[in-house]
């Protein structure tokens, strides 16, 4: 599926890291996500070093490396998963870079001298599995030509985060590399879920109004409420993490516990909020 | 964006803050205009000394620092090793260790940029210090990241920070070590990156760290060609340096690379084996340049210790200061191009050096240096006639976990420590 | 026998090895030829450069210890106290304090006088391990008398002496610390006397030991002389420097004593109060010079702290190198004389000025070099334009009684310590 | 009593320290050693630094003081003891020095200044107690003008050490500024009992045969065979300090314990190697 369809009404993107607590209850969560609204799927594949992770989702990464989680699990987790909207895989560049060095050949050039040949194989083992694009938080677009080479010969999307730093020609640059949707980050910082919506997201959304991208804006978004103020100021899609971790990390017995339901209810809250505030949007005040 | 380094040419750079395959900048959108802020300030202030930076970092650095410091010829470790052998001595910098060069060079450059508080990561502990030392020199508020685990190694170093009126900010995710460390700071910078300028520790990160920490440490070699020249009328045969990060290698090679006929050895932490743990996802060594691979870490392409998944492993050495997973992307370059010549002790090794460089020479190195030291002393005929060694720093803050280790372990050498027992009985006293 | 100072004429010193009514050679019969086969040698080597002595002294002063040391300005401090603050460096010299100038230069002539052996006392252990680096350095065996209670109060000290190799020898006599420790090596000179130097820690004992360390020492005015002139295009206004023994004062002075315009400051511990308590035989300070009498202890007569009877009584300081009964008869003369004005800082200013030297410069001092900074925050009109202050050492010694000492007490701008229960309490990690 | 003429016939000449538990149990201890032989008898005077003493002799140093015993209970002391041999004093510099300074005095001039006469007073004081003469381990001949002087004013001897290195004109003069006796110490190093009798003896003896002036032999004496052996190689007189003090250590209830019944067992033994020396030496191989 196109990812900037998914973007024609306001969409809901939901962030889970895969493997916390297990892949196979992430399967439940995703669901439970689906069921409850989601739009597009952002699913996170462990990395040691998440530096541009809060404490929340950087402890849902742990977790999900210490269950073992894989990059190959993954992808057979992605290929496997029966909805309906397209996902985004949302890693660290360093795990595109190494796949597909199998361990033998690794051994065999200790020097590390050709060892990688860049995010080609990841790229088209992504595409085989279904999934539509990626944001790759610790690739800037001065580091980002060789994925974006792989994603355009398979056919994927690459998603840029567009910082309250970011302007002038950089700004230019990343909104030409960017395809599916610009990533706006709401916050100087890391991810989590904060109480009120930055200053900065009017900010950041007018800098970047004039592009015909799908703008989706992300970074410490927590209730239903600031969803609903974000597509009031304009966005075309509100991305929320660590509010959802902060429900998986309270999982208990794998067969017992209520996180599908609560994540559920969760979701829709937010869903509810971006459906509100596109309403609203239709009317006067509208841009 | 190309750089001309300060003393001339630099063979190993390529554009874009790239050494051949490795460097580069893969860091969050954030933090670009903070690193391209920072490239900027380099050219201007470091490589071009516009507003005297230049003249008044190394003025700071002789009246504070205590630069330069000595070449030292060894005269028993020559004799024992039947060559020339002259010791670089960072172990007498202000703070202890070659750290201050960098860290110095650092705040002084947020300052001139107008940036308003500093953040750092430390391991062991130096890096931390001698930010802290720096930035109360220069009237910085200062925030040091530190991993719990090593905040309990390292109780010294904590107390030096908290003195000299840094923040110590504990990080206690993962195993509570640099890595940590590092990924947190990182963290704060993308938060407060408009006001606060991070200082990291060693030649890696995202450009135009690596080549702007070489440039701050290549004092070190600086000094020593000219030294060793002015001492024994010659360039060495070989130079040799231990190498975590590779700042204090980088450091002390830069001035040699263009000399040919100098060797240039970056001794590793060999750790207890070379062997990575895939089950553990631990590797009990620091040796990246020896047996790492190619990824990304940090914000730039080097050697690093991964698992086959691109997940980075956590290293182990004895010796804190080298025990980091990556190394530094020019050193990786220089490797590659062999230029220089990757190497490695074992923590064993290394403590016997330890013990040696003490009790033959005066000179109580860090256990990082004495990696150096300890590649010397087993390989003398790969050192030719005339050689020099980086004494990258002190080992005070070792000294308790050396009386620890040396306790497990049958070492050569190694002095006995039961004048504590002794003095507790209290016979003692008269002849 | 009167000598000259390498230097030229000596206005303080008499003949005999007296300065006044102070000095001579109160030793036991065994030792006399041995304290005037060092006379013999002194003149010799030191004064005269027999067999070149001077000139590999400076060398291995240079290459081993890292001199000369800084002469840094004191950005912070100058401002604080509005007029200019020069500090003088010795926390960079080798070992961390200004003790190696002394036990070089003291080893080393015992090699040239042919000796195979050398004993030294320490209190808080900086002269023992100073002396045990420079007997590792030239491979002279090496025993160090400490006392037990010192021991257990010092640990750091005695790892580094006997990392270097050198023997520590328990002292449980008395309250176990340096005065008994030097009893104690006095005795075992006065045993071994034939191939054994007694290396002393500080400008007191027999003759011609107060000379002799002053000699040493004097390399430390030496620089700063020429220092401050280049630096600052005049001679200081004022020196001030920290005395217990009085080898950094000494060191620090003897080359301003002919510049008549420069007033100079010994700054005593005041310890908790200047009174003697005659019921227990202790004085709760070390203020030998401000409120000692006249009498003869290790071998000088000097002022000293005792009783009415004459025993010598338990001094007290904050600061472990400060805490002697006696004083360098060569000060207590300058002081009659009032050359030198003797003045004193209680423990607790001593440890304010510790923080405050810590925050704002970035140099973290030893105790005793704190207490001559403690002076110069307290009394900035005493100082005239420009001072010179004598950082004899580094405070890496002091960090955990600093801790426990600053705990105790309201101080100025203390920083807390709270970081290791938060460490330990695991929380930290993320924003 | 003029000391040497203590010395006609070989004499033994025991050490303690008073004040060592008591003043009170010195004066028992005195007395025992007087039975079992004493000649001379050599008193210490406690000095809190005694750097020319081994450890048993420190011991009963510390031992002293921590019972409070001052100069003055020292004089009081001497004056009260009813004994028929010569005392000497043994002390340090420190002690003469300081004596006849009162405290009042001593605060008048926190300065330091021309707060002490020198040995003066002490020497007066001692004279009056009937103290014959001085042992100083800490006043070489080249300090030791003043209290020589002060000395012959009052006519009380003075007593050198003559050490092992001692020699040449510095012999010369210690035997010329000595008076009494000369001390000759056995073997370098401190006080301390030995097991042996140290080879030096007889060099040391034999380089101050010449003078005319009793040699008493002290440092390690600890048996009577040892007495007899050093009277045998020419000494006048046998000192002997730590072997004594041993048994002084041992004190136990002031009232109940044997200590003095040991001294005097001790003391025997010794006067009698001491005799046992002299009678051999009025045979042939006499000197
Ligand atoms: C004394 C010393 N040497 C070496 C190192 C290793 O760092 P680098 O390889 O960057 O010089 C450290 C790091 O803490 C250190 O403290
Ligand atoms: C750093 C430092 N300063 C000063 C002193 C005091 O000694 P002196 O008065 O002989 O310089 C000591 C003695 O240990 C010391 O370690």
């Amino acid at each position: 599926m196109n990812l900037a369809d998914a973007f024609d009404e306001p969409a809901f993107v939901p962030y889970l890291c895969v493997g916390d607590p297990s892949v196979e209850r992430t399967r439940e969560y995703v669901q439970a996500l689906v069921r409850g609204g989601a739009d597009v799927l952002e699913l996170g594949l462990p990395f040691s070093e998440p530096i541009a992770e809060g404490p929340t989702i950087q402890g849902s990464v742990v977790r999900a490396l210490e269950a073992g989680t894989t990059p190959e699990q993954y992808f057979e987790f992605v290929d496997s998963l029966d909805v309906d909207v397209p996902v985004v895989c949302m890693t660290y560049y360093n795990l595109l870079y190494q796949y597909g060095d199998s361990e033998a050949q690794r051994a065999s050039d200790a020097s590390g001298e050709a060892a990688s040949d860049g995010p080609e194989s990841f790229v088209e083992r992504a595409a085989e599995v279904g999934i539509s694009g990626f944001v790759i938080p610790d690739l800037p677009a001065e580091e980002a030509g060789p994925l974006r080479a792989a994603c355009d010969d398979h056919g994927l999307d690459l998603v840029f985060i567009v910082a309250p730093t970011t302007e002038g020609d950089r700004l230019e640059r990343m909104v030409e590399l960017s395809s599916g949707y610009l990533y706006v980050q709401a916050r100087l910082g890391v991810t989590g879920a904060k109480a009120d919506v930055s200053d900065q997201t009017e900010a950041s959304l007018a800098k970047v109004s004039q592009y015909d991208i799908p703008k989706a804006v992300g970074f410490g978004v927590s209730s239903g409420d600031q969803a609903r103020h974000i597509v009031e100021a304009g966005a075309d899609g509100v991305i929320v993490g660590s509010a959802l971790v902060d429900v998986v990390a309270e999982h208990g017995d794998p067969d017992g516990d209520d996180v599908p339901e609560r994540l559920e209810a969760k979701a829709r809250e937010l869903s509810e909020g971006v459906a509100a505030g596109a309403e609203n949007m239709a009317k006067p005040e509208g841009q | 964006m190309s750089h001309e380094t300060q003393r001339g040419a630099d063979e190993t750079e390529d554009r874009d803050g790239t050494f051949g395959r490795y460097g580069g900048q893969y860091v969050p959108e954030a933090l670009m205009p903070a690193v391209q802020e920072l490239e900027d300030a380099y050219e201007r202030y470091v490589l071009n000394n516009v507003d005297g930076f230049v003249d008044e970092f190394r003025r700071r650095l002789r009246d504070f620092g205590g630069r330069p410091t000595p070449l030292q010829r060894a005269d028993r470790l020559s004799d024992r090793l039947d060559r020339e052998v002259y010791l670089k001595r960072e172990d007498l910098l202000h703070g202890g260790a070659h750290k201050l060069n960098n860290a110095l060079g650092q705040v002084l450059l947020a300052k001139y940029m107008g940036k308003e508080r500093i953040v750092a990561e430390t391991g062991a502990g130096q890096h931390g210090t001698a930010t802290a030392m720096a930035a109360a020199h220069l009237d910085m508020p200062c925030e040091v990241y530190m991993g719990t685990r090593d905040i309990q190694r390292q109780r010294p170093n904590v107390f030096r920070m908290r003195l000299n009126g840094s923040e110590v900010n504990p990080v206690s995710a993962g195993r509570g070590t640099l890595k940590e460390a590092i990924n947190e700071t990182m963290r704060d910078w993308a938060t407060n990156v408009e006001d606060t300028h991070y200082v990291i520790g060693s030649v890696v990160g995202p450009h135009p760290f690596p080549e702007m920490v070489r440039t701050f440490q290549s004092v070190i070699s600086e000094e020593a060609r000219a030294q060793v020249q002015e001492q024994a009328g010659q360039l060495p045969d070989s130079v040799v340096a231990c190498a975590g990060g590779g700042s204090n290698t980088m450091g002390t090679f830069h001035e040699f690379v263009g000399d040919e006929s100098v060797d240039l050895f970056a001794v590793e932490a060999g750790g207890s084996s070379l062997a990575v743990d895939e089950e553990t996802g631990v590797a009990p060594n620091s040796a990246s340049l020896s047996t790492g691979t190619e990824g990304v870490l940090h914000g730039a392409r080097t050697k690093l210790l991964q698992d086959s998944d691109g997940n980075v492993v956590e290293s182990h050495s004895v010796s804190s200061g080298l025990d980091y997973a990556g190394v530094g992307p020019e050193l990786a370059h220089l490797v590659d191009t062999e230029r220089v010549t990757p190497v490695n002790v074992d923590d064993d090794e290394a403590l016997e050096a330890f013990h040696l460089l003490s009790q033959e020479e005066g000179i109580i190195p860090a256990l990082e240096s004495a990696h150096a030291v300890a590649f010397a002393r087993a390989n003398p005929e790969q050192l030719g006639g005339l050689t020099v060694i980086n004494v990258s720093g002190r080992g005070d803050k070792d000294l308790e976990s050396v009386i620890e280790e040396t306790e497990n372990r049958e070492l050569e050498n190694a002095p006995g420590m039961d004048i504590f027992e002794r003095a507790a009985g209290g016979s003692g006293g008269g002849l």
